[in-house]
């Protein structure tokens, strides 16, 4: 039986196999002589954006300065993951298959790393990320570490952040504003939900604040007035809202509707200088938890340079000041160049993995210890949490800060539109304050 | 002509609403063994509907259906088909972008998926019952969007009898037919009549039904309202009410 | 039990706003518009560039925005739909493929970031302890009195009723001596306009982000599936059924289960009642 | 019946494909390996949609199924994938089943809409159902691999496309694949021609599955990991259905050939646009290919095969 559809399919797949096989052909390519750099992330986020420009001024420090590994040139090739989880495995793929990079800078979302997390093990490429603090990343790195020992996370992990939290939660909700009682705002995600635990769990023991309910929602809901009033009816003395997806939505809703409660508690939005145009100018009385170095910290003087030079190059273009991870990008690459000169490149690998465990570059501020690059080595026990962190970036939970920085600041929005790091108090520059209709 | 002895296709009682509108009121109507019946009535008299409850394309609200005694009432339409009840439809229903030789196959697929598969389709059957409606290799190529009004009817008819039907239910055949068509599907008509074929026909073409049927029953909305040989019917004050009331 | 009245009430005017537009177009030409969110977007964005990055007042803003949304429906039924209204299918995955099209253009243009807008109508409205933003309650009015004009200028006006008539009976319509055309491009572009005003209201209620659009074009198959197919009274209903649903789930049963009672319900009418609740096939 | 000459296609098909790693980068062997998941899920996608008419909105449902049942298994558990994958494929075929219910009663819009849902609601019950076990938002890494490298991922994936595509090919190539057109032009007539309906849909929805299933089983182990928002979501849907729709639907070699020309064309743009512009061309390409001709290249190439066959045969009489 013959059907209108179904003739002449052997022209068809003549053409097909021939298209295809033409349209391959000019691929060949030689391995040039430069360094290449990868940079894996999103092209139109203000998080990809920071973690890109950050690594292309960098490598433009280093280039000016006569190159790397005996004066070869440093080229960065880019790859677009959109946030997207499939296109991110391809973006990974495409840096190692097409084009041979030695190293990859990562401005990855956690998805998008958990992702090409395989693909990196199988192509052994040294991987510095940026972005992510998701704690599985670590655990695993920790596990199985003939695996994935060639990643290095350049953020303090959730877990470490975490932890740093409650000592705001004693320091600043419980003791300056002697607040008693929460409820918790949690998205429905597995960020969301790992916090939550996470704060549940220690803010009434170490605290002494009482969690009188946990709300989770939606992270597609429109309406946060039903779940305002409910958090609100509670009377409760603060809420506390765990949000790394949509957060304008419950932000801004907050400030729109003026709950009569106070909010803190981590809002990804906020993270940037633009969050106060991307509000409307109503982000005032926000505040949350920021990996460092934050928007509002004071700078050291190699920081600032690259700020400077930040402004300098990309003007007005968003984002108009880098996020954390655009400085973690800067310095992560210059440090792993670093590590590269000492173990004669990135291969073999395990020279590279060596002499990045053995990274300590310490950065100081009118003298004072102000951050520290420099990773946990396997077997290494963080005091505090009596856990491994193998490959985080060294952080320090408890006060003065002097075995690495914290592992997180918190920042605050004034109703001026400037922000300040508010805690830990070494590197505070405001106060933590409550918004506007509540005073 | 005298009654057959044994019913072949029945309706009983059966009354089908749609909506606020009663399409069949109780309708009870049937066709023995090779008896040809005629279907009559002004347009809306529920003729088409009473096709489908016996195709079983429409679920009666009350009423049975029978057909050799058995109750098929709830039965799905593939398998009255494969059990000999086959209908034509006012306005044709090819498969639109198959030739006529290919729909004529689909009705002469076996309803099992492993046959379809596993199985040659028979060879010359499908071109023989073309033949037999009379049309040559040229219309068997052809697309049903190439034929004319003639040509559909005379599809519709090959793919009914490709089903190896002991019933036809042919619902207008003879609308939108030029003379020289009625007169070959006429022909054809009979000669299936001949072989001992049974059917209901549906038709507004009273001149051109008249020689065909042994019988005819009269309905106006969804209820029988006369029966029997055509001339007598004819003559019925009920009949013609209805039909001039309808004008 | 107030709250949930008058927050459901709220939330449920906005998914109405959102919802109609796709049922107008579904009604005269029979088919989905799955760029509906796309057109609820552009209102979104044309009304932020206008009032928040040009300054302009956020009257003109408003008009901008609609505008916009009535071009870019006139745009898309005359480049697209028209050559394809034969098959709705192929209208359905053009439009869909358009609203990728447009999704990407907005990260070109706008990036990635979501951004927040002002309330076009500030304030909030307290009462014990019961809080709705002034916006919301305004795009609730304003949703009431647009399907109420609607009803009114399909049943009053001359070009209300060929629309009618076309979704009625389209064979019909054209005996009649109307250009079906004419009133799909009107439809098209009323639709438009309606969305981009119900996307502005949309995003300064939520965000604008390049993704937004998935979100209302949900809601509008959820509203419009259920409350039947191009009923103008059947998808305000059935607004209410889901808005009040979410405000209930939020409140009282659990918030994160707010979507999964939606597509349960939209599942379970589709397969037990394929028509819809109030399955008119008519404006 | 002709079989001598679309058989030297499939074979043609198969030496081509087979050499192509010998003369292209192993860059490009990565893409094709995404392509030929592409052409997988598009032929799955075709023996639903192109094929019976039932368009489905939801077929990243069906992939994300047994993705997600052979990623729990081997994550969870250590299931051998020998055990895994079929157990996904099966879940898939349970799946299958749940979009034969709409089916009974509608189709068209109505049908694709509840598919729809169902990939919705799929989302949100990985999140929402015990995210320690589905990964939750973040999903899980780590997922055992068949094999590793680009070549014999390719090889594996290539032998893939071609088992399923041949199989669908001889299985569609006889009455059954007329039946299933004959469905969606007309169901009512198909019943009035003696042929079960139901019979017909259960058959095409189960192979579409059990496609998609596979499909997304060895998707997954390939991946290495998985996540709710790359997979049951509208761009990956769009992804799928564009690749079935622009390749030609309802044929086997135009899923194959629209995954193939979809997923180069968008590789091929990133070195020249490598940020987001390049969406915007690689979707008006596809908008405008199907708004030109909606039965797809398959249809261009074979016009166009057509149209130059008469005079290639004129030039090979002449001297």
């Amino acid at each position: 039986m013959q059907l209108r559809t179904d003739r002449a399919l052997a022209p068809l797949f003549a053409a097909l196999a021939i298209g295809v096989a033409a349209s391959l052909a000019h691929d060949a390519r030689a391995v040039g002589d430069p360094v290449k750099v990868g940079f894996i992330g999103s092209f139109a986020s203000d998080t990809g954006r920071s973690t890109l420009r950050g690594a292309e001024i960098a490598i433009e420090e280093l280039n000016a300065a006569g190159g790397v590994l005996g004066g070869r040139m440093i080229e960065l090739v880019s790859a677009d993951t959109r946030e997207d989880v499939t296109e991110g495995i391809k973006a990974y793929e495409y840096l190692n298959e097409s084009e041979n990079v030695d190293f990859i800078v990562s401005g990855s979302i956690d998805d998008v790393s958990l992702g090409w997390f395989p693909r990196m093990a199988e192509y052994r490429t040294p991987t510095l990320d940026t972005w992510t603090s998701y704690i599985g990343l670590i655990d695993m790195v920790g596990e199985e570490y003939e695996k994935y020992k060639m990643y290095f996370m350049n953020i303090a992990c959730d877990y470490a952040l975490g932890t740093l939290y409650v000592d705001f939660g004693k320091d600043v909700l419980g003791k300056q504003m002697g607040w008693k009682s929460t409820v918790i705002l949690q998205e429905d995600t597995a960020f969301g939900g790992g916090v939550q635990e996470f704060i549940a769990e220690i803010m009434e023991a170490e605290a002494g604040i009482k969690v009188l309910d946990t709300i989770v929602y939606d992270t597609q809901t429109v309406d946060f007035a039903p779940i305002y009033n409910k958090a609100v009816a509670l009377e409760p003395d603060f809420m506390y809202l765990i949000s790394s997806v949509n957060s304008q939505v419950p932000s801004s809703q907050y400030v729109k509707l003026q709950v009569p409660v106070a909010m803190t508690g981590i809002n990804v939005a906020a993270l940037g200088l633009d969050f106060w145009n991307d509000t409307g100018g109503a982000g005032g009385g926000i505040s949350t938890l920021s990996p460092i170095p934050a928007v509002g910290m004071e700078l050291d003087d190699s920081s600032k340079v690259f700020a400077e030079k930040y402004r300098a190059k990309y003007g007005d273009e968003r984002p108009v000041f880098p996020h954390f991870n655009g400085f973690n990008a800067y310095h992560g690459v210059k440090n792993a160049f670093a590590a590269a000169e000492r173990a004669g490149g990135f291969a073999p690998l395990d020279d590279w993995v060596r002499e990045m465990e053995n990274t300590d570059v310490k950065l100081y501020k009118d003298g004072e210890f102000w951050h520290r690059y420099a990773y946990f080595k396997p077997g290494e026990i963080e005091p505090r949490t009596g856990r491994e962190f193998v490959h985080n970036i060294k952080f320090d939970l408890t006060p003065p800060y002097d075995d690495g920085a914290p592992s997180m600041v918190v920042i605050q929005w004034y109703t001026d539109g400037t922000a300040k790091v508010v805690y830990p108090p070494k590197y505070a520059s405001g106060e933590f304050s409550i918004p506007p209709w509540l005073q | 002509m005298g009654r057959a002895v044994n019913t072949l296709l029945e309706l009983r009682e059966v009354t089908k609403r749609f909506g606020g509108l009663v399409a069949l009121d109780g309708l009870s109507v049937h066709v023995d063994s090779g008896e040809f019946l005629g279907l009559i009535g002004p347009n809306g008299a529920g003729k088409t509907t009473a096709f489908g409850v016996l195709t079983g394309e429409q679920r009666p609200d009350s009423g049975r259906g029978y057909f050799h005694g058995d109750d098929v009432t709830r039965m799905p339409t593939h398998r009255r088909v494969a059990r000999g009840i086959a209908r034509t439809y006012q306005i044709p229903r090819p498969f639109g972008e198959m030739t006529v030789l290919d729909n004529v196959r689909v009705a002469m697929m076996p309803d099992s998926v492993r046959r379809l598969i596993a199985e040659r389709p028979p060879e010359g059957v499908d071109r023989e019952l073309l033949r037999s409606v009379g049309f040559g290799e040229r219309e068997a190529a052809m697309y049903p969007d190439q034929l004319s009004m003639g040509e559909l009817r005379k599809l519709e008819l090959a793919r009914t009898l490709a089903t190896e039907p002991e019933v036809l239910l042919l619902d207008e055949v003879f609308a939108g037919l030029t003379r020289g068509e009625i007169a070959q599907l006429s022909a054809l008509l009979v000669a299936e009549r001949r072989s001992g074929m049974t059917a209901i026909i549906v038709s507004h073409d009273l001149r051109s039904l008249a020689p065909l049927v042994d019988r005819v029953v009269v309905m106006s909305f969804g209820a029988v309202i006369a029966e029997g040989a055509f001339e007598e019917v004819l003559d019925n004050p009920l009949v013609r009410e209805a039909y001039l009331g309808q004008a | 039990m107030t709250n949930i009245l008058i927050q459901g009430l709220a939330l449920s005017g906005l998914y109405a706003l959102v919802a109609v537009g796709f049922t107008m177009i579904f009604s005269v030409g029979r088919v989905l518009n799955l760029a509906h969110g796309v057109f609820l977007m552009l209102g979104g964005y044309a009304y932020y560039t206008a009032v928040q990055v040009f300054g302009i007042s956020k009257g003109a803003g408003i008009a901008i925005a609609v505008l916009a949304g009535a071009a870019f429906g006139i745009l898309t039924y005359t480049v697209l739909v028209r050559r394809l209204e034969h098959n709705p299918i192929a209208v359905e995955i053009s439009t869909l493929i358009l609203a990728v099209v447009m999704q990407a253009l907005i990260v070109v243009v706008y990036t990635s970031a979501p951004k927040s807008m002002w309330p076009i109508v500030p304030g909030v409205f307290r009462h014990e302890g019961v809080f709705v933003s002034h916006n919301i309650l305004a795009a609730m009015v304003l949703s009431w009195i647009v399907l109420g004009g609607l009803v009114v200028f399909v049943r009053r006006t001359r070009l209300g009723r060929a629309l009618r008539a076309v979704s009625m009976d389209r064979k019909g319509a054209v005996i009649s001596g109307i250009d079906p055309h004419r009133m799909s491009l009107a439809t098209w572009a009323i639709s438009g306009g309606l969305a981009a005003l119900a996307g502005v209201f949309f995003a300064t209620y939520t965000q604008l982000t390049p993704g937004m659009w998935v979100a209302p074009l949900i809601i509008a198959v959820a509203v419009v599936v259920v409350g039947g197919i191009g009923s103008i009274v059947g998808s305000l209903v059935v607004a209410h059924l889901i808005g009040f649903m979410e405000t209930v789930t939020t409140t009282l049963v659990a918030a994160e289960l707010r979507g999964v009672f939606t597509m349960v319900l939209v599942i379970v009418v589709l397969v037990i009642v394929p028509k819809g609740l109030f399955g008119r096939e008519e404006l | 019946m002709p079989l001598a000459r679309p058989l030297l296609g499939w074979l043609a098909f198969a030496v081509v494909m087979c050499l192509v790693p010998v003369f292209v980068s192993t860059g490009t062997v990565r893409i094709l390996v995404f392509a030929n998941f592409l052409a997988i899920f598009a032929m799955s996608w075709d023996v639903i949609s192109g094929r019976t008419g039932y368009i489905s909105f939801g077929h990243p449902f069906l992939i994300g199924i047994a993705g997600y049942t052979t990623a729990m298994l081997t994550y969870h558990l250590d299931t051998p994938l020998w055990l895994s994958i079929p157990a996904g494929v099966f879940a898939t075929l349970v799946g299958g089943t749940l979009f034969l219910l709409p089916a009974l009663r509608i189709r068209g819009t109505y049908f694709a809409l509840v598919t729809l849902a169902f990939m919705e609601l799929m989302y949100q019950l990985t999140q929402v159902i015990a995210p320690k076990v589905t990964g939750g938002t973040r999903g899980l890494s780590g997922i055992p691999t068949i094999v590793s490298g680009a070549i014999p991922n390719y090889y594996l994936t290539f032998g893939l496309v071609f088992a399923i595509g041949l199989g669908l090919w001889f299985v569609l190539r006889t009455r059954i694949g007329a039946a299933l057109a004959a469905l969606r032009m007309d169901e009512g007539a198909v019943a009035a021609s003696g042929l079960s309906t139901i019979r017909l849909k259960l058959f095409a929805f189960m192979t579409s599955a059990a496609v998609a299933g596979i499909g997304g089983a060895f998707y997954v182990h390939y991946l290495g990991s998985i996540a709710p928002r790359g997979l049951f979501d509208i761009n990956f849907l769009f992804t799928i259905l564009v690749a079935a729709l622009l390749g030609g639907s309802s044929t086997v070699a135009g899923p194959i050939l629209g995954a193939y020309f979809l997923t180069f064309l968008l590789e091929y743009l990133r070195p020249y646009l490598p940020g987001p512009e390049r969406y915007v061309i690689y979707g008006m390409i596809a908008l405008v290919v199907y708004v030109l001709e909606p039965r797809g290249l398959h249809a261009i190439l074979r016009t166009g095969a057509r149209r130059l066959a008469p005079l290639l045969a004129r030039r090979r009489i002449a001297p």
